[in-house]
């Protein structure tokens, strides 16, 4: 599904990712761990075309990232740091305006349907500007997922959410899975990760250090290896 | 098709989002009436010698208030990173230069609809032109200085200091349609005799616009890359 | 006790910069720069006649002109730098344009300055307000425009490209200052070259036009000197950021 | 330390925080759970002076939040959801600033003796803005502790951080909570509450639903009496 | 006494800021350029009854720059919330607004400096009035544009689209100041014969600006209190 070969970046003169190769399978739900400014963040902004890589080679679904774009941004979902959403407008009309944009059939409901899933029925319409950092994250979630994508690009998805909306998360990401999508998932966070993806990738200064897959969901393995790479942790 | 489908339903969600907040259209008509305001202070308007400087002040208007309208146009997508919200949606960069276009041009259009006849009237001006002219070259006008207003807006905006870039990178390139857009308003508004002149400066103004919104669509995808 | 102490040891490739073996083309240019130079003062002080109305203030059209028709060249460079920039994304030809927009900007001011300087002496004011005049000053701010875009904050590539963007719009201005006495009817400011002999302190000697155009000869080549020599700078400038974060990067392991 | 007496706070006609009732002792480390918009963060501006209460009553030390404002402010370190930090200005640049402005001795040597605690001695001089959501969470930790406060106010701290980070900022505060520093943190991250905190908040739709001490620092009481008051989360 | 050092700390802050991006600076004295431009072609300035003019374009430039860098002063600490920071910190709102002022104020009477001769040159001005009286004239009015400017500034910033909303309340509240100024600079420019009505204009000036800067001092309080 994903094919990253020799993948660089360089901001300036310094190297944020160097020389990534990567090959993910469809249907795969992979974290990426790794310490502060490893570039993890950035790898996931290469992907979703918002930064260029400086030198590389990425393949998505078998398109090319630098010429397929338009092709390829209808199959991902990408969830960044910020909410990506329009701050006076309600859950329902930023989700109808991105459902439109990606030529979700039936925004309307579509719209409505995900903001009942994040649990904010009785948020639908009002401005999204007061809503406290949870409830927007959980927005910004259902922004990612509007238009079925077939991958998934989540970058700390659970920050500022609360065990309740984890755990709406966490079903979302597996029930995605299971209808074959692929997700990418950034996060500090070792407990879901391991309760949730099948494969875990360590960066370490803009390499990937440690690739695994994890056939039992154990949190200790994690915690190790994450340890046996990072060791001497800052 | 989706092309211009995009571009549509993008012009429409800044429009209605003005329609709900109405702060930008509000800002710039009270701002249009502030310059006239100021204007009218600086000339007597009493005195007849103004008269032959309203085709100025009614530019002077529409590039103000218009380069707040366009600062907005941008910098409004900046909080929460919208704009990376439309970057990675399957939309060309073309498209958002036309739906932002497009919105940008019906406020524009909205305040000059407003603000003009405001200014005849407290300037007291006597139209003895031809109206239908007059709104031509204001349409030309309008539309070279907007098309290349928001071109130059998206450019600005990756600036920290976006609001203070754009004017200056606005005025200078946009002096030759401001320069012919004066001269034609006014012969339109004082002086039909001279009416092939200013359909000569119409025929200029519009070749400049037609060779700048082709240079825009061309070259956008290079300024919204990241 | 910081995982940022622990940086590797990259495999870092310093970019390759353009070649540097042309080390002979610098100094072509710079013995023609000094040797037109040199024959220009000759031509405009000595050999050429002093006009008769201005007298020998009118020796400043030689720098005058010569000065406008670089920026010219300098900003069509940036104009064509900038779209093989934007094809071919490779970061000298962006070095280029920017070395050649900033010589522009500064021959433009040096027309700024020795137009009202003559202008003083010919129409007994610094400045007026007409089209030539006008439009080249719009040049000047749009070229101050291109510089304020490559002052923005980002790295590299981002300021590249939009300057280059902003290049290509940029150049429009050039023709039409050119132009701008040709469709505008002056008051002013003369015309040599096309149909300006009909006009006022038109038409040209013999020997002025020689005097002129080793003149233009000798600043095009001091153009193209210092577009060569401030490309080199800007590369030596780029290959020293280099190697200072490669420094860093090693120390920092 | 902190007194709090039937502090409400309304906007507009939304009642966020519902006659809060709250006593806090100097040197206590107080974890505020509770679900997404509960008022978690409301309560913590509050404190902090960034939003004024509707009504009640708030005492800190003994001075009234109300009139000497200015004494508070000196009192207490704040760490908010944003940075807090000067975008084009280094960490040493920031913090210094951030020292002079709180009137600390010698600025400079403890900007760049907290830079070095936050293990970022080698990004000194670079401007935040390129940094990465780990370390500028970790300058504004920094930030907040520049002052030697005696009280912290902060909001979902561990955001962003990685697990060498985490560890830090634990050290931090339990090293400051041994000088008789009272920290109230809200946080969704029940581990971590547990194992720096000796006492526990739980606020649900405003109102204090939970008060109680950790004697033993086990994760599972945190859980269960949290979920015990949310279930059905807001 | 911390009242005073706070105030110049914020100020060494912003100036320092200022001084490493140079990009408020460099736009507002090109903006100036740019302004100076557009009224060359608003009016003739080979005509001599526009030179009459000058003083009024001495203070529009002014303004207009000075309401680019009265904007930068307060949007520039909205990034990650940095006004929160400082209204955090144990300093009293006077001394933020003290601060931000000093920073304003050195960059205009930078813009000043530049700007102002340029002006002279290109407009062919001949100076035959009195320079010290002038710079009088300059110092005091653009005090006051500035501390009520930065006042309304802060104020504005609460708004979302704050660069919009400063102007709009910034030019109806200045205007008694502008047009004294105005009046004032035109005596002191021109002629010299009614210097003493130009002193009675500066004195009014003065006490307006004085008035305005307890005021604005007084109030700051309850515009920057979240
Ligand atoms: C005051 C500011 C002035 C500016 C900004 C200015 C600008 C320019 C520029 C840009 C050109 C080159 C364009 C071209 O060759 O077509 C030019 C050419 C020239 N200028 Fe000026 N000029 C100024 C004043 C003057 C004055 C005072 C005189 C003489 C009375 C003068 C005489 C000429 C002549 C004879 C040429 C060559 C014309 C030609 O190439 O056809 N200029 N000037
Ligand atoms: N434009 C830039 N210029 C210079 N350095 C940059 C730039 N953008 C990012 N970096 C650097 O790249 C590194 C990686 O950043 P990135 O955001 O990818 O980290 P991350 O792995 O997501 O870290 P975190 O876990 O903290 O989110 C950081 O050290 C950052 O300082
Ligand atoms: N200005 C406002 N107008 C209306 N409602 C507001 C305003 N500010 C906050 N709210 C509401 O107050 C509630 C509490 O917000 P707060 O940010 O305190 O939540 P929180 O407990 O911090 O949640 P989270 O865990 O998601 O950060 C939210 O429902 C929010 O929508
Ligand atoms: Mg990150
Ligand atoms: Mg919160």
């Amino acid at each position: 599904m994903i094919e990253i070969k020799k993948l660089t970046k360089q901001a300036d003169n310094k190297l944020i990712l160097r020389s990534i190769d990567l090959s993910i399978e469809r249907g795969e739900t992979v974290a990426i761990l790794g310490p502060n400014g490893a570039g993890k963040s950035t790898l996931l902004k290469v992907l979703s075309t918002i930064i260029k890589p400086s030198s590389g080679f990425i393949k998505i679904n078998g398109l090319d990232l630098k010429k397929d774009y338009t092709e390829i941004k209808k199959m991902f979902g990408y969830l960044p740091h910020s909410s990506l959403l329009y701050d006076h407008y309600s859950p329902y009309e930023n989700l109808v305006f991105f459902g439109k944009v990606y030529g979700v059939e039936n925004p309307e409901q579509r719209a409505i349907e995900l903001v009942k899933e994040v649990g904010l029925s009785f948020f639908l319409n009002e401005p999204v500007k007061n809503f406290s950092r949870g409830m927007i994250q959980r927005i910004a979630i259902a922004r990612a997922i509007v238009h079925y994508p077939e991958i998934l690009y989540l970058d700390e998805p659970h920050t500022g959410l609360d065990q309740g909306a984890i755990s709406i998360l966490n079903n979302v990401i597996l029930s995605m899975k299971a209808k074959g999508t692929t997700t990418l998932m950034v996060t500090h966070d070792f407990k879901q990760a391991a309760e949730i993806c099948d494969r875990i990738i360590i960066i370490k200064n803009g390499k990937i250090v440690d690739d695994f897959r994890l056939e039992e969901r154990t949190l200790n393995l994690v915690t190790e290896k994450y340890q046996l790479q990072v060791e001497g942790v800052s | 098709m989706t092309f211009f489908k995009t571009a549509f339903l993008l012009a429409k969600k800044d429009l209605y989002s003005e329609l709900k907040t109405k702060q930008v259209l509000a800002t710039m008509i009270i701002f249009a009436g502030l310059v006239i305001l100021v204007f009218s202070f600086a000339f007597d308007p009493t005195n007849n010698t103004t008269k032959a400087v309203i085709p100025g002040v009614v530019w002077v208007i529409i590039v103000f208030s218009g380069v707040l309208g366009l600062n907005r146009s941008f910098i409004s997508e900046q909080r929460n990173d919208t704009m990376q919200g439309l970057l990675v949606a399957p939309m060309e960069a073309a498209s958002i230069y036309l739906g932002k276009f497009l919105a940008n041009f019906t406020m524009i259009l909205i305040v000059e609809i407003v603000a003009i006849p405001f200014l005849f009237l407290l300037f007291n001006f006597q139209m003895i032109g031809s109206i239908p002219y007059f709104i031509l070259i204001l349409f030309i006008g309008s539309f070279g200085f907007i098309s290349i207003g928001t071109f130059l807006a998206a450019l600005a905006a990756n600036s920290k200091s976006s609001e203070m870039l754009l004017p200056l990178l606005l005025f200078p390139i946009t002096t030759p349609i401001l320069i012919g857009v004066v001269q034609a308003t006014r012969i339109t508004l004082t002086n039909m005799g001279k009416l092939s002149s200013a359909l000569a400066w119409a025929q200029l103004i519009s070749a400049y616009d037609v060779i700048f919104f082709v240079l825009c669509i061309l070259l956008i995808d290079y300024v919204l890359e990241v | 006790m910081s995982m940022n102490l622990e940086r590797e040891k990259a495999s870092f490739h310093v970019t390759e910069l353009a070649d540097e073996k042309s080390t002979l083309l610098p100094k072509i240019l710079y013995w023609c720069s000094v040797v037109s130079i040199l024959a220009a003062f000759y031509f405009i002080f000595i050999y050429s006649d002093i006009e008769k109305t201005m007298g020998i203030v009118q020796k400043i059209f030689y720098f005058h002109v010569g000065s406008a028709w670089s920026a010219f060249l300098a900003y069509f460079v940036t104009f064509v730098y900038s779209i093989l920039y934007l094809v071919k994304r490779k970061r000298i030809y962006d070095t280029y344009a920017y070395v050649s927009a900033e010589i522009g900007l500064v021959f433009t001011t040096i027309v700024l300055t020795t137009g009202p300087i003559w202008a003083r002496s010919a129409w007994n004011v610094w400045w007026v307000w007409e089209p030539r005049l006008t439009t080249t000053l719009i040049l000047w701010f749009i070229y101050m425009g291109y510089i304020m875009i490559r002052q923005m904050d980002g790295v590299w590539e981002k300021k590249a490209r939009l300057s280059a963007v902003f290049g290509i719009i940029g150049f429009t201005d050039v023709p039409i200052v050119f132009f701008a006495i040709r469709w505008w009817q002056t008051k002013f400011h003369p015309i040599v070259f096309g149909n300006g002999v009909t006009q006022k302190g038109g038409g040209i000697e013999g020997n002025m036009l020689v005097a002129l155009f080793v003149s233009l000869a000798a600043l095009t080549f001091l153009y193209s000197y210092l577009l060569q020599k401030g490309v080199s700078f800007e590369n030596m400038k780029i290959k020293v950021n280099q190697y200072k974060e490669k420094l860093r990067e090693d120390l920092e392991q």
